[in-house]
């Protein structure tokens, strides 16, 4: 593995941190009664977004799913937009009209988190279709689970960006379950990477616990695209650290199991590269930490305070 | 206590909404054998709504069969199955999600025996929910039983009750057309007497929730309920409102309707869908055609906003017709202002 | 002449209505680089009906591509690419194939700027074609444009005359919102006039094909064609009927459609689509709520039968509206009878 | 090459010999202005849907495409019914109301015709899940083209065969375009059988204007679904041998290929089996056309002389 810089693995470490807390934080919130709706927590995949979006310039594009919150937070998302649309206020993302499910950050290339399994396919692979007509070099990432992989646009997106050498990464987050269907009950191939080929589609696994290595290969799947080699799929392989959403309390899942996955936390994981490869102080990774906490302690304070969407206005527009 | 439940004369219980369609499911796969169901999670997780509960042990995995996240491919597996003589209950997440399956529904499954002169059929139910829960947004929450409505060649229910969802259920997966079968996020634990006895209700028959005079409230799935706690409201004040639930909105009891419309004279149409091109305009527009004559002024619509349902809880609730909007409409009505 | 095309003084040409189309195409794909078009065979072939012929040539293959059979992908990426900045003209060959994209059209073309607190926007044009042909069957034949209707969050335009077909295609591509733009399969070939000069026509502007003033016949696409030549013949029994064109279905332009039926107090509507949940039904059901007082009568809807198209051309003729019905069902009206 | 009989190789050339007249009969009918609506000839293609449908047994399922005369007549579909379906006759398979994109055989387990390219695929996928519910050693055969392999529904429901070991089996017709769109322009790999493998699905790839090794390949997909070892991908090679419609010239249609195709007429190569390996004679191989020729000239009349359907009834009906 190549050896990363001690301020990049400080970011990944940061990014990684503050998806833990938000979530974790978040879901205290939920448990409150401060947010409703459905509410599917990233905690244990914290990396693959990490290292995707490391891998990602300011300028590219991303979609993501109904199990967002990690996406735009690693995308740069601004954690106090992120809560105040949690909590369906008017200074969240979505201005409390979308919730957990649907925030975006569309100015800056988040194209939005997506209720229906596998919508944001086809919303990625359009996004990478107007920079290739535009003639620009950016990319486009779509986040993707084991559960869309099983949805038509999958098969029929993954084709199109082939036939048109599109600059286009289809990213499959394999937590192995849809709700508590097991990947193995519902197709005889669990590796999904393996679809690839037979559309032509450079196609490769990752250890998605293991931030350096998306993040490696992200960026070669990005290489990959901005030459013009285009598309990518890349499959990477993790475990929930709970149940489906938070009212599931994830009882199919087999304790040793997630044991295991758990003893490959994908955060603790990344303070050991910060620790190890990037020779920080054991203070240095908890000031990062604070600030993160300190961070996350404002966001919810902001969202708190903040006004609810004024009934006339909403009236006013539909 | 509703018309069509003042016939039964049997020993009653009370049970769940949900309760009342798991009971449909186990005694007509009881019954028999043809029938089977799949869907995402209606096995091992029993559904969702814990429709399904307990049904993957008694039935084993081949009648009782999760899917992967393939809407378009199960249901079009169902409507393959039913043609070939099976009698499959297929269960799509959310009515939402009934998008990704719309071709082979509406291509498919509907016209399947029209396109064979009648030779073929398809004794296919597809259960799905709708309407707006608390939160659940634009894309968990809508109400778009006038997309079927349209389509030639399928059968549309939406029970509001325990007691109908189980009749109406059963008479669902007895059907050799195509059943599409609505439930309500809002209706699943809501209670309500079923008979101990086996019954089925008859597709296409109206039922009167509560007879009133003054005025013909027509409502289903969830809004049946907000109706009903109107008129109650209304009766207070002396106003006596009928409460009429179609139950099944194709085939529609048109008759059934003109003869409330006739006695009452007035009507109000209560839609938790988009008030734009919903199942309401359709009921009004024959109303108005077949008892012009009778209504004293024009038929009201109470319905959803055309918009997608917000996120925020306030917002959310201004989307859809409440208690109060019914008994302010109805009190302009029959006061005649 | 209808009265948009009065206040046009310009010199004109007499067109196909796919010329029309593929006019307001190229003159949109000049102005703006971020135009382009996609779907089956709109490239090399130049579409099915001709509509896309020569663009190719003109602006190369990456801005009018051909894709694979897709349509839920290739409709979704219109809706990406839309959200990015691109201005993406799709083509689904029939409206019957635009249910394989229905999940993408409502629930992420019709949702997106509402669910982003209107941050974000997609201006997509989906053209698609309808109704019947002649001997295309169940599959080939279906009018939809209800189902679109009631999706918050799309616009939905259906032109008759080439006039309208270029003005408004014109306008629904630099519109910021999705709009379905569905034409007719019976229309490509009809002539009409269309000013040498640019032209656009905004969304949401009714017209009067025909001034009249005993009866409102309010048709769109096909059926204004079928109601201008009704009209004619009852104008030779007396019978001055106005001939009343939405051409946006939405927005919709009621204030106009009150104001004919005011005037003229009888109300025909002729849809091509089935009669049940019709887009006939949500006007009429607008029109009793509105101008309850002013009906002589119940508004007649004539629309197709509730049933899918037949393939053998005498049935097929049977289930949509025909000119004589038309004739028949205004005499009826205006003879009280 | 596995030896065939003389009877069994004169049964397929009288399938291949009936596909092609039908179809030309009818396109004679067609330009007299007797049918109406879309007509896509078989023509080229006859191999496929012989060698498949003799591989099957009488109580197996079959689902068709919009090109679909041959899978009907290959199934053993009545001409007289046929024709007459063509002309909208209340004779007709469908009583005139399904016409050449509809045509079904219900009772005799043709699930028919579609007019949605890709429709039929799932409702092989059902026939065969009903079967595999009842425990019957049935089979069903969806015969898709190379078109419908770029829609959703082929995926997804390949890959439920394959989770659901059904005895499926998807034959993709592959005659190299979707109207005037080469197969190439819309996918990478145009060996569309290469798609099978990433969800474990046994594949394979004949060449589909040989109608003994369609039948061969056939036989041991069947064998396999019967064994419980289903599903089974067939991709079949071939070209049309005219444009994609009755009306349509097609003009983007390279000379030499069609030539080379037409070379290769699986008609002639199945008169050439009758002949070589069945050792028929020249004249016994005119017996079996003449009396086909026969069979098309009474369906023929059969339905010119039929009635058209009652309006009335239909009327009654709707
Ligand atoms: C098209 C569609 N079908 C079903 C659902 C309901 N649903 C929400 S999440 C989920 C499971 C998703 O599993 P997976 O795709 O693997 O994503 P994960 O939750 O594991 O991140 C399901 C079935 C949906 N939202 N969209
Ligand atoms: C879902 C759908 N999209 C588009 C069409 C229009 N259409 C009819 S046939 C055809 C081409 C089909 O090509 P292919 O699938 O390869 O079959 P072939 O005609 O070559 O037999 C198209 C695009 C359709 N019928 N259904
Ligand atoms: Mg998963
Ligand atoms: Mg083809």
């Amino acid at each position: 593995m190549a050896k990363y810089s001690k301020a990049m693995l400080a970011g990944l470490y940061k990014t990684l941190y503050t998806i833990r807390v938000f979530e974790n934080s978040c879901i205290k919130l939920y448990r409150q009664g401060l947010i409703r709706g459905y509410f599917h927590p990233y905690l244990g995949q914290e990396a693959i977004a990490t290292g995707v979006c490391a891998a990602l310039e300011k300028d590219d594009y991303i979609t993501s799913t109904h199990r967002g919150h990690g996406h735009c937070i690693a995308w740069g998302g601004d954690l106090k937009k992120m809560v105040a649309e949690l909590l369906g206020k008017e200074t969240g993302y979505c201005s409390g009209r979308g919730g957990s499910m649907h925030i975006a950050d569309i100015t800056a290339g988040n194209l939005g988190a997506n209720g229906i399994v596998g919508g944001g396919i086809p919303l990625g692979l359009g996004a990478a279709l107007g920079a290739s007509i535009r003639g620009e070099r950016r990319v486009a990432v779509t986040f993707a689970s084991d559960g869309a992989s099983n949805n038509g646009v999958f098969a029929e997106s993954l084709n199109m960006a082939g036939a048109w050498n599109l600059p286009y990464i289809l990213v499959i987050e394999n937590n192995q379950y849809a709700v508590s269907t097991p990947i193995e009950e519902v197709t005889r191939v669990s590796d999904l990477y393996k679809r690839g080929p037979g559309y032509g589609v450079e196609s490769v696994c990752v250890d998605g616990n293991d931030v350096l290595e998306v993040y490696q290969q992200a960026k070669e799947a990005v290489t990959l695209c901005r030459r013009g080699k285009g598309p990518v799929l890349l499959e990477a392989k993790t475990y929930r650290h709970m149940g489906h959403h938070v009212n599931d309390p994830g009882a199919y899942m087999p304790e040793e199991t997630l044991a295991y996955y758990k003893s490959k936390d994908p955060v603790k994981i990344g303070r050991k590269y910060l620790l190890e490869m990037g020779k920080a102080t054991e203070e240095e990774a908890r000031d990062i930490e604070k600030a993160v906490e300190h961070e996350m302690e404002e966001a919810i304070e902001f969202a708190v305070t903040s006004p609810e969407p004024s009934l006339e206005e909403f009236l006013k527009e539909v | 206590m509703s018309t069509t439940q003042e016939t039964a004369q049997a020993r009653t219980r009370t049970i769940m909404y949900r309760e009342a369609l798991n009971e449909a499911l186990r005694e007509e796969m009881r019954r028999d054998p043809k029938v089977f169901l799949m869907g995402e999670g209606v096995a091992q997780r029993g559904g969702s709504y814990k429709v399904t509960t307990g049904l993957l042990d008694e039935f084993g995995p081949k009648r009782v069969m999760d899917t992967p996240i393939s809407e378009a491919s199960f249901v079009g597996a169902g409507v393959g199955a039913a043609i070939t003589g099976m009698r499959p209950v297929v269960e799509i997440l959310f009515v939402d999600f009934a998008m990704l399956a719309l071709d082979q529904i509406a291509n498919q499954a509907a016209k399947f025996k029209f396109i064979t002169g009648g030779k073929g059929k398809v004794p296919l139910v597809l259960r799905t929910q709708g309407g707006v829960g608390s939160g659940l947004a634009a894309q968990h929450s809508q109400s778009l039983e006038a997309l079927f409505y349209h389509i030639p060649g399928l059968k549309l229910i939406m029970p509001s009750t325990p007691y109908d969802a189980k009749g109406l259920l059963k008479s669902a997966i007895r059907e050799d057309d195509p059943v599409i079968f609505i439930e309500h996020k809002l209706l699943y634990m809501t209670t309500g007497e079923v008979p101990e006895e086996e019954y089925s209700i008859e597709l296409g028959k109206a039922d009167i929730k509560r007879r009133g005079t003054d005025v013909t409230i027509i409502a289903w799935s969830h809004m049946v309920l907000r109706a009903l706690a109107a008129a109650e409201k209304l009766a207070e004040e002396g106003i006596e409102a009928e409460v009429f639930d179609p139950r099944s909105l194709v085939p529609l009891d048109k008759e059934m309707i003109i003869d409330s419309v006739k006695k009452t004279e007035n009507v109000v149409i209560v839609q938790e869908a988009v008030r734009r091109g919903g199942i309401a305009s359709d009921i009004a527009s024959i109303i108005q055609a077949e008892a012009f004559d009778y209504l004293d002024g024009p038929i009201e619509i109470l319905a959803g906003k055309n918009t997608p349902i917000p996120f925020n809880l306030n917002l959310e609730k201004a989307c859809v017709p409440q208690e109060e909007d019914i008994i302010e409409a109805v009190r302009r009505m029959v006061s005649g202002t």
